[in-house]
């Protein structure tokens, strides 16, 4: 058997649970929609996210399917229902692809293409006009004073890369973020650090992040290590084995890849993972889930955030994203209250 | 394949690059046009040493001559674009007529 | 076999070198560039210059690469997606690309060339190199030092930093009026990040430099023409490096 | 150099497309045998072999979807130029004693030359889909790989010095006493590193990377990601070959035939690029370009270096 390929649409409150995923054998999470045979939908979905799911949703090649986590009924174990759950439906689907899920939206361009200038390009002169429905990029001031087009993106909520449910507008010079603005109230807590979190979810974390830093494999191996500390019994081999693997992915070279990127107060990302490393170690020794001590540096705001990965490549901002442990169902909420 | 023929493919390769490089108005399409003449002269060079020059390696030499102006003219041409743009913003010729004199 | 060949390359390169001005998409335009290169590199190869064939495949892919590279930078439209027209006096363009074909073409078929073709058994490639680091090392080794003044300039030239900080601060350039700005009313350029380019002098000459580039202006790349004292007197940065004097030295040296 | 003897064309490509579709297969299995191996999950020996055909099969029969307003021609050229530029590499390197498929006099070169267009191709693959982070992956893989370009020049031709000659044959002849990876040390490991950067893999997966969504494949379904897969994979196998009979004297070893050492060796090199492809983390792409130019490409001099004091 392979893996069935799937692509998470998770809401914030149902992301980290869906990392469990990774330590699935038939189960691959994919970084984007188009290497997926299962769309898997995860937790609430806001109003605001509808439009974005329903293109992730016809992304996906045919022959694809949808699998909702929560209408799952399960018993113990919800991610191994879910897991089998996404197997039958990839089965079903290939063997019949015409059970294919339909598309959601209407497959045509957003613009008639040719405008109206003496070239078709819509505007007046060699600029202007809207090919295709996207605006042109136009130039703007950049850090080398090469003032280079400038392309604007939106970026999430459902971007295999970032927290789930994270909205982040950013506008790009080439690789360089000139400006980014995350989608909730500049003021609001974005990370929490004083909060006990429960070492499962650190390690849904780690998965994540390790993934994202192309180790997919040791990915794996932080996934089964949440899901083994997500079970009640006691676990004696847990902190041996969570040793292990931090002793293995020392070799990987991810020390010298995030060390002095996302500076701040003096702590690097790197500071950042070995602070999240050294909770995940000190809760599965018996102390319980402690919370990232201060010299993790959190807590941050999104503005702060914001103002740290501005100028950064887009490379190194989601390094710096992912350092972080985001807690997006908070800072929604509490954008909702300031 | 003659020394004729290969002066025929140098001379329509010079044609399109003359062309290309005066018709064009963007300072990366003229200097195309201009790596598109030096692409005729390389062949035209060669054809001669092979069909005029009896094998001399001095011949050889030239040709290696030939792309080494074209790298310079890639790497002056794209310094000076780049000097041009981040002052001007221009990237067409016509951008920087007007200061002409 | 072999003429087949000669003339398969030939339309290629030709038909591709057509291509680069007439597709919209600028890599397309770039990489029919390549594709001409790449063609011509064959003939080479037929030609029995083996290396040289290979080389100008390896030297002009990543000559390529960089132009790619740049297209996309600068252009607006690099897509070719929203159609514009990028020329201009096309048919003159076009006459005088005819007429130099036709010249070259006159010569080609008119002009009575001593016939001494290569001998098919001679090791050319090692011809080359003992030629090269031997009879015309002084040849190879100016190339060398030539290639290094380029990058030095290059460098010097896209920077925004000079030798003293920001380019933009620095030595400004003089006004055109006394008392006035030297720059033009229409310009675009943001009035803080600008002073230091003695860009209107060198814009003057910014046509004929491109050229000459064509001709190989070497009087102008050499360091003599590169306003050395300027450089000692502190002033060197974009406008103290002073573009100008070392396009007029070599124009002087031309005529 | 001794008798070579040249393939006739069609027991030419046949021999190519062997060496590729067998070497691809087992390059396939070794990522998977990596992958499994690191992550702790169980290895079947015989669900291994199978696995790579089992994924042709499924993403034969997916959907290739087609973006709005792609660069057909170079989507569809991508791969297949990757693909053929494989081929070409694998035809000048000596395949055992006097077998080469094409014996080019500068044979190091050419292949140089297809390392060179194989990034004009990967460029490809990201400029066409018409995507922001296909693009923006294509573009910071070019940066990137004009930083290594340089070295991977210096070190083949560094090769090249003691056997007085540019083919890849007479470089294979030359090691009879000596492998080049003793004799000049440094080759090897940074030919290794602008292996990996061409089949970006591991430490410089700087194109199919997960920090931009897939980056250059993010676009890619059914049969343009295998087609995608397998040119990778091809010139990972080119690379391997190209390892083992530069670096690691080809076909010279004790007892076996000639033909079965070069296996062996290219064998090691493939299992070698895909554990690091699976074991090392990602760098940046800003820091590796620092690394290239101030640290790598001196090494590669100084190996240049070695390599003249040693041929006087």
């Amino acid at each position: 058997m392979t893996p069935v390929e799937v692509f998470v649409a998770a809401g914030a409150d149902r992301w980290h649970d869906a990392q469990a995923l990774r330590a699935h054998e038939l189960v691959r999470l994919m970084p984007t929609p188009r290497h997926a045979t299962v769309l898997l939908v995860a937790g609430t979905i806001p109003g605001s996210a509808r439009e974005a799911f329903d293109r992730v949703h016809d992304q996906l090649p045919h022959p694809r399917a949808v699998v909702t986590w929560d209408e799952i009924v399960a018993g113990n174990d919800v991610v191994d229902a879910v897991a089998s759950e996404i197997v039958g439906r990839a089965d079903r689907v290939m063997a019949d692809p015409s059970t294919s899920s339909p598309g959601r939206l209407a497959d045509e361009e957003p613009n008639d293409w040719r405008g109206v200038g003496p070239f078709g390009q819509g505007g007046e002169g060699m600029m202007g006009g809207t090919p295709y429905g996207r605006a042109m990029a136009m130039t703007a001031d950049d850090r080398d004073g090469l003032s280079l087009d400038r392309l604007e993106l939106r970026l999430g909520p459902f971007l295999g890369q970032l927290p789930g449910g994270l909205v982040a507008d950013v506008a790009l010079q080439g690789e360089v973020i000139q400006s980014i603005e995350f989608a909730c109230a500049g003021s609001a807590p974005f990370v929490t650090g004083d909060r006990a979190v429960p070492v499962a979810r650190r390690l849904l974390w780690l998965s994540h992040a390790l993934h994202v830093q192309g180790l997919d494999a040791f990915a794996v191996g932080a996934a089964r290590l949440a899901r083994r500390s997500a079970r009640l019994d006691d676990d004696p081999g847990l902190a041996r084995d969570f040793a292990s693997l931090r002793r293995r992915m020392r070799w990987t070279g991810l020390r010298s890849a995030l060390r002095s990127v996302g500076d701040r107060d003096g702590l690097d990302t790197w500071a950042r993972w070995s602070a999240h490393l050294d909770a995940i170690a000190a809760s599965l020794d018996g102390a319980d889930s402690r919370p990232v001590s201060a010299d993790g540096s959190m807590p941050i705001t999104a503005a702060e955030l914001a103002e740290m990965i501005t100028g950064l490549t887009l490379t190194d901002a989601v390094t710096t994203i992912i350092g972080f442990d985001i807690d997006v169902p908070a800072m929604t909420t509490t954008a909702v209250e300031t | 394949m003659n020394l004729m023929t290969v002066l025929l493919v140098a001379a329509a390769l010079i044609g399109v690059g003359v062309w290309g490089a005066l018709a064009q108005q963007t300072f990366v399409m003229l200097m195309m046009g201009i790596e598109m003449m030096l692409n005729g002269v390389i062949l035209a060079v060669a054809g001669f040493w092979a069909f005029a020059g009896a094998g001399l390696p001095k011949g050889q030499v030239l040709v290696i001559l030939s792309m080494a102006v074209m790298a310079i003219e890639l790497a002056i041409g794209f310094a000076l674009v780049t000097a041009v743009y981040r002052a001007r913003q221009a990237d067409m010729t016509e951008g920087i007529g007007s200061l002409k004199g | 076999m072999i003429d087949v060949a000669f003339v398969v390359f030939s339309v290629a390169a030709v038909a591709s070198g057509y291509g680069v001005f007439r597709v919209d998409s600028m890599i397309r335009a770039t990489y029919l560039l390549l594709a001409s290169f790449l063609n011509v590199g064959a003939i080479l190869v037929l030609l029995l210059a083996e290396y040289l064939g290979v080389a100008l495949l390896f030297m002009m892919t990543v000559e390529m690469i960089v132009m790619g590279l740049f297209m996309v930078m600068f252009m607006m439209n690099p897509a070719g997606l929203n159609p514009m027209n990028m020329v201009h006096q096309p048919r003159f363009a076009a006459a005088a690309g005819v007429v130099a074909a036709a010249g070259v073409a006159v010569v080609a078929v008119f002009a009575d060339f001593p016939v001494a073709p290569v001998d098919a058994e001679s090791a050319t490639t090692r011809e080359l190199g003992i030629e090269l680091l031997g009879g015309s090392m002084l040849v190879f080794e100016s190339i060398g030092v030539t290639l290094l003044a380029t990058m030095v300039c290059s460098v010097i030239l896209s920077s925004a930093t000079g030798r003293f900080g920001d380019g933009y601060e620095g030595s400004v350039a003089p006004a055109l009026e006394p008392g006035g700005d030297h720059r033009p009313a229409d310009d675009l350029y943001d009035p803080d990040a600008a002073g230091g380019m003695d860009m209107d002098m060198d814009m003057g000459d910014m046509d004929h430099g491109e050229m000459d580039m064509g001709g190989m202006d070497m009087g102008g790349m050499d360091m003599g023409g590169m306003d050395m004292g300027g450089m000692d007197h502190g002033e060197m940065d974009m406008g103290g490096m002073d573009m100008g004097d070392m396009d007029h030295g070599g124009m002087e040296r031309d005529s | 150099m001794n008798e070579v003897e040249q393939l006739s064309a069609p027991l030419a490509i046949v021999v190519v497309a062997a060496v590729l579709v067998v070497g691809v297969y087992v390059s396939s299995v070794v990522d998977v045998v990596a992958f499994r191996s690191v992550a702790g999950q169980r290895l079947r020996p015989g669900s291994a072999a199978l696995f790579p055909a089992r994924v042709a099969h499924r993403l034969s029969r997916q959907q290739s979807v087609r973006t709005e307003r792609p660069d057909m021609i170079l989507r569809v050229l991508a791969p297949a130029a990757l693909l053929g530029l494989a081929a070409a590499a694998v035809t000048v390197i000596p395949l055992s004693p006097g077998i080469v498929v094409a014996d080019v006099g500068t044979g190091i070169v050419l292949f140089g030359a297809a390392e060179a267009l194989a990034i004009v191709a990967i460029f490809f693959h990201g400029w066409s889909p018409n995507s922001p982070f296909a693009l923006i992956a294509g573009y910071r893989f070019v940066a990137v790989a004009l930083s290594y370009e340089l070295l991977s020049m210096f070190v083949l031709i560094g090769a090249a010095i003691p056997a007085e000659s540019l083919s890849i044959g007479a470089i294979v002849e030359s090691q009879a006493g000596l492998w080049n990876v003793i004799r000049q040390p440094l080759g090897l490991p940074l030919f290794l590193i602008v292996s990996l950067g061409v089949t970006f893999s591991g430490p410089l997966d700087l194109l199919d990377s997960n920090d931009l969504a897939g980056g250059g494949s993010v676009e890619d379904s059914g049969m343009q990601r295998l087609a995608w897969q397998t040119a990778r994979h091809a010139m990972r196998i080119a690379f391997a070959a190209c390892a083992a009979a530069v670096f690691l004297g080809g076909w010279h070893g004790p007892v076996l035939p000639g033909g079965l050492w070069m296996a062996l060796k290219t064998f090691a090199v493939i299992a070698l690029l895909g554990f690091l492809d699976v074991f090392v983390a990602r760098i940046s792409a800003e820091r590796f370009v620092r690394v290239a130019w101030g640290v790598l490409l001196p090494l590669a001099f100084l190996n240049l270096l070695i390599a003249g004091v040693g041929a006087l």
